[in-house]
């Protein structure tokens, strides 16, 4: 058996394990693939909510890096233990979009406190839900920069992912949401008609964590997603990269 | 530990919404089940593979896209959903309604199954012996046929009744996460489960669930030791 | 007598060959043959819980089945009875309940047969709040035959209805059924392989072999075309006579029967049917020719009652053994060995005396 | 003869209560009494399909059943065979599967029954690739008898077996029976309503009536005891005679039997056996006693050939019937009506002559 | 639309996967569901509801919560996980074995439902009289029980099957979203439908599952036709 296990060691330096937010599926993806002609290192993606991801990781999984889109689960999973919270940092940004269907009359919103946002358009806006999912906090704290949260709040309609949130926008259930400008991107049934400042919100970022017994390779490939390679992928996707590795989430 | 038992407005809503969803579910996809299953049971047509296939599709598809797909069919937007809406301006989608049709979609593959099954297993002697004293197909079903395959029916609402209790994905894209209107129990447990540290919020709901399912079995064993009893040949 | 029934029919089952071609009147036909020669088949295609390959069937001028013209009368629209080998009483419910199923579908002007009279002469009164499966063999039988019968049938088809009855609750079903079809005028079809209670019923007889017709016609004819003769003795004939109650002696039991007025009076000593049956009344006996002897002269100092005089009208003669039709009055089968024929000299116009025991007279029927 | 059953039990089941006490010898009992009486009830417990209230069952000696010693032996260790009254054939194994079903469960050595003789007997050869449902209800008889048979039991419990038999083949089952019997002295209970099948098997006869036993002992005995007594003619009774053959007339088809040798010889004509038996061979007639008659003196140029010499033995009177039994070299018994009785001067002691035709003797077993 | 048929490497093998854990599931579940199906339908006992209960969690319980508690008690931290990668060396979460062990538990209640139906439809008359042929329990059970419940296990094995197609949310939660080794179709089909616009792939995977529940029904049908027959009364 100790062969065995050295066999297993071995083993895990020519693969890494990635839990991922599976709302970066596709640029991950991408990301993986590349690390993996160039550096050998098979890359195995684990595509789940970042919460699911945070427990997974809490009973006994052992990623080499853990990236979740909620800071709230990076803090969880660094004072489990179970991530590294020396190594851990925002690895890419987002921002937020108020999103129409695409035959919508609305053209264009320029967002900002001026503007009479619950007015301009009708029935319920689609956000994510603002007790758990990041962009629907974003969102929710948007709207209150902008004064209309308490406005709009009945109007809401919460949705389990921020995917959801767009999907429902497509399907034009919800002639307004509040998603991703990453998302809105790629939606080919959705138009993006204005950008929320960042001013409006805390910073969108994806937060990267080597996990609790992540070894070099780990490092490696975190390193890789700060390089120019990946920023281009990043940007190629609708993210916006982070230029330098910051702080950890657990001195937030 | 204390606050176990400190169950939230919302929790108790959820509750009650779980079980007000489960119950009528069961009950409304119960007569189209007895109907098909009887269909399928007796009756050998081409295509009836077919039939079975799409009728099992709930059952096969991840629920996320069974809720999907209603969404399509029924949204605003929807196919159905669009006439609807013209017609009555009735919304489906995002209500208790929604979180109904949701439920007996899931479930109505089990119900089905359940009651075809034990539709099979009725001798079709007595179905012939009933005709010869008068009865028409209709009396037939309903005074032999139905009561002898009565543990099927009993087996199938149980099934989907606790299908319906279990149901999540198909509700959370079809209905949505509405307190009080959509947010069913499993609905409830995600929320919680989604925020870090609520893991007795959690455990409290989850032990609500557990108790559910073997409250229904109770019932489920005293009705069914009885329908067992009296469709014994 | 018109012809209630039209028959005819091909079907074949695996191996079984099923060709029949018959017609039935609006009385009682007994169906007699082999196990597994297509008996049941022959009720099955009838009710139309089967359907001939090829045919047609009409039932009361009806054509509830035509192969030419496609035409299938579904069972519930043949106004039959049915009364299976089986049983296939329903399991779930009380025998009450199937006893009144048929009885519940019937609008209330049709419901010719009372409940209580069906009940106390099958004797399943103690058993109605039982469920079939609590219920003895013979006791579903009856119960089976309760429901066919309570559905007030305009045609009964019975399959072998007495296999599980005792012999004493058997004569009282079956002179229960002879009245019931006295009364209604229900046309009925009752398969049995034991023939005296057949004959009992009726002298209509189909004989069924290999899916076939065999012979059909009155029992008398058969026998004397040797369409039916035994084939063990004991086994097959009957004599069944209609005669008129003469005169009853309390004492003894026994009862004088005559034949009918304006032919010659015979009288017939029997002691079964004691319960004060009125004078003149016509009553049904059956004397198994097995039971009679044929003497040359009167016999004193026996304990043989009837001697009835009477002439040889033919000889039969089969398997060494012989069957005499002697006239009496009435035809009289009597069965003797051939070495008897040949001891008496026994010739056809001779005159001999057929000598029975009273007790080997049974009565069938009371009108 | 030991016991091979002791049997004690109470059972009550809804209303009936079943109470019975009685022991079984190795030979066959037959097992009668009217429907609903407890028959299908006795053997369910003997078998173990049911448990007693109250009681002990010991089947070959052994304890299978006592309520004080809380010992209940599972019915697949009582080592019997059951035939049911209503099949019970698998319906999802063929015919063949049906009948080896037992078979195969038994170890090579103790499997004593052949399979083809059964199945040659039973006639059911044409159906071993059919399903139970597709046999006809006869058919389907023959198959749980042939079933149980051949598991070789070593106890075999029949519920009506031959009820949807036709006659003939019934009298080729019967005989077959006597052999398997003789053969491997298997001990049988049979349950029949039909009381000469019983008596053709067997004389040692178990009368049931509302779940107790009415009567039980040697069919004679019952008789003579006044415990079985016809309730009316034609039912009940019968004389069954161990006899030799004595000469075989190839011409007439007449048998010639006689009594045992030192006794007193008698001449019994009979038309059954002409299948060319051995002389010397001993046969076992039976004779109902109501197609006997008696006569003061010899009666000539009658077609009755059997006219016996002997002496009234007793005489019983029951509902203004009389059975007589008469000593002719071995007890016969004869059914007169009271006024025939009165009008003969019929006394104990008399010498009289018992008439009965050849055909009324029929052959129920050839040893 | 051209490429609807262009699978990626990676939708293939989620198809293949998703096939061979429904094929295992129902395999394995099979005998065990057999097992208490047969309890269940043919004893009476205290706790029998409580039994039942337990049987019917997962069906109660939203499939993520299942998956929750299978990690907790089999992930390498949990009660059993832990004790078994002590003794073993063998980590169950995660992997292919935990997708399987997943699926089991999901569709068990199913299988056993359908299972039990059947037997308690199957008279006890002919297991005794098997019992009277000399048949032990197992054989009776064997020989006259399973083969005349046979319409009931086949619709079970459907029923499971058609159920682990489907299986999701247990399944990402205790075996992952591992491509090639968990990564099922109801699980392909999730990462797609988080990234938009990936309509078609998305459309292209619902198809293939559409199809397998065809062709599952297809087979089934067959079977169960032969499985009435035989069973028939
Ligand atoms: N499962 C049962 N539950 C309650 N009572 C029953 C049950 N089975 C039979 N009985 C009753 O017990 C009595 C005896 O039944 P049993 O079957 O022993 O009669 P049997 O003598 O075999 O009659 P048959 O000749 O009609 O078959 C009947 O009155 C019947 O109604
Ligand atoms: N469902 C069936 N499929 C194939 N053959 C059948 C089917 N039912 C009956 N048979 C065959 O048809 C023939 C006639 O059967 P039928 O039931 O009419 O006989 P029967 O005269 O009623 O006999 P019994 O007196 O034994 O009830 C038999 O040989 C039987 O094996
Ligand atoms: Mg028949
Ligand atoms: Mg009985």
């Amino acid at each position: 058996s100790k062969t065995g296990k050295e066999n297993l060691s071995e083993k895990s330096e020519q693969k890494i394990s990635v839990f991922a937010a599976a709302s970066l599926a596709d640029v991950m993806s991408k990301l993986a693939k590349e690390y993996q002609t160039k550096s050998g290192v098979k890359v195995a993606l684990n595509f789940a909510s970042s919460g699911t991801l945070a427990r997974q990781m809490q009973e006994g999984a052992t990623p080499g890096i853990y990236l979740s889109a909620s800071p709230r689960w990076m803090k969880f999973a660094c004072q489990d233990g179970s991530a590294d919270s020396t190594v851990c940092f925002p690895v890419a940004r987002n921002s937020l979009v108020a999103v129409v269907p695409t035959n919508s009359r609305i053209d264009t919103l320029p967002i900002s406190p001026t503007l009479d946002f619950p007015n301009s358009f009708n029935g319920r806006l689609a956000i994510g839900d603002p007790a758990h999912v990041p962009a629907g906090q974003y969102a929710a704290e948007a709207l209150k920069s902008l004064g209309c949260f308490k406005l709009l709040q009945p109007r809401f309609l919460k949705t389990k992912d921020v995917r959801s949130a767009l999907m429902v926008v497509e399907l034009g259930e919800c002639e307004m949401g509040i998603v991703y400008a990453t998302d809105a991107m790629k939606s080919k049934k959705v138009r993006a008609v204005g950008v929320f400042p960042e001013s409006l919100h805390q910073p969108i970022e994806y937060w990267a964590a080597k996990g609790k017994h992540g070894g070099s390779t780990a490092d490696s490939l975190l390193k890789y997603l700060h390089s120019a390679e990946a920023d281009y992928i990043w940007k190629k996707f609708g993210f916006k990269t982070i230029a330098e590795p910051r702080k950890s989430v657990t001195n937030k | 530990m204390t606050d176990l038992f400190n169950f939230t407005a919302s929790d108790l809503s959820a509750i009650s919404l779980s079980l007000k969803v489960a119950i009528w579910s069961s009950i409304i996809a119960l007569p189209f089940a007895i109907a098909i299953g009887w269909f399928l049971a007796r009756n050998h047509f081409r295509g009836k593979a077919l039939l079975e296939g799409v009728i099992h599709l709930p059952l096969v598809l991840p629920p996320v896209v069974t809720g999907y797909l209603l969404l399509i069919i029924l949204g605003t937007n929807g196919v159905l959903g669009k006439w609807l809406y013209d017609l009555t301006g009735i919304r489906i989608a995002f209500s208790f309604y929604a979180a109904l049709l949701a439920s007996v979609v899931v479930s109505f593959p089990l119900i089905t199954r359940s009651i075809r099954l034990a539709i099979e297993l009725v001798d079709e002697k007595y179905e012939e012996a009933a005709r010869t004293l008068g009865a028409s197909r209709v009396k037939t079903f309903l005074s032999i046929t139905l009561p002898m395959a009565s543990p099927g029916i009993i087996s199938g609402f149980i099934l989907g009744f606790a299908r319906s209790l279990g149901e999540f994905g198909a509700t959370i894209t079809f209905a949505g996460n509405i307190e009080g209107e959509t947010q069913t129990l499993p609905l409830a447990v995600y929320s919680y489960m989604q925020v870090p540290g609520q893991d007795t919020a959690t455990f409290r709901l989850v032990m609500i669930s557990v108790l559910l399912s073997l409250l229904a079995m109770i019932v489920a064993e005293f009705l069914n030791r009885r329908a067992i009893k009296r469709s014994r040949k | 007598m018109k012809n209630v029934i039209e028959f005819q029919a091909t079907l074949s089952r695996g191996a079984f060959q099923f060709d029949m071609k018959c017609a039935f009147g609006d009385g009682i036909t007994g169906i007699y043959g082999p196990s597994g020669h297509g008996k049941t088949t022959l009720l099955q295609l009838i009710s139309g819980l089967l359907s001939p390959d090829s045919g047609f069937i009409s039932i009361g001028g009806e054509v509830v089945f035509d192969k030419a013209q496609k035409k299938d009368t579904p069972s519930r629209y043949r106004k039959l009875g049915f009364v299976f080998q089986e049983g296939r009483l329903f399991p779930h419910l009380s025998v009450e309940e199937n006893l009144c199923y048929g009885e519940r579908l019937l609008p209330r002007s049709q419901r010719q047969i009372q409940f209580d009279d069906v009940v106390s002469t099958l004797e399943i009164g103690h058993l109605l709040k039982k469920k079939p499966e609590q219920c003895s063999g013979g006791e579903q039988q009856r119960i089976a035959m309760g429901r066919a019968l309570l559905k007030s049938p305009q045609l009964l088809l019975m399959d072998e209805p007495f296999s599980a009855v005792d012999v004493a609750l058997r004569e009282q079903i079956l002179i229960y059924l002879v009245r019931i079809h006295r009364k209604y005028r229900i046309p009925m079809l009752v398969v049995s392989h034991d023939l005296p209670d057949i004959l009992r019923l009726t002298d209509e007889i189909l004989m069924v072999r290999d899916g076939r017709v065999e012979a059909f016609g009155k029992y008398l004819d058969l026998v004397l075309s040797r369409k039916m003769l035994p084939r063990s003795s004991g086994e097959g004939l009957l004599n069944v006579i209609s005669l008129y109650v003469h005169e009853v002696d309390k004492n003894t039991g026994i009862t004088t029967l005559t034949g009918e007025q304006g032919k010659r009076k015979v009288k017939v000593h029997c002691d079964a049917c004691s319960e004060g049956v009125a004078l003149g009344r016509e009553v049904k006996v059956s004397v198994p020719p097995g039971d009679i002897a044929i003497s040359l002269q009167p016999v004193p100092n026996i304990s043989i009652q009837n001697q009835l005089e009477g002439t040889i009208k033919r000889l039969l003669y089969e398997n060494g053994q012989v069957v005499c039709l002697v006239d009496v009055g009435f035809p009289l089968l009597v069965e003797v060995t051939s070495s008897s024929t040949k001891r008496l000299d026994l010739e056809v116009g001779m005159n001999v005396f057929c000598l029975f025991k009273s007790m080997s007279v049974r009565v069938c029927e009371i009108s």
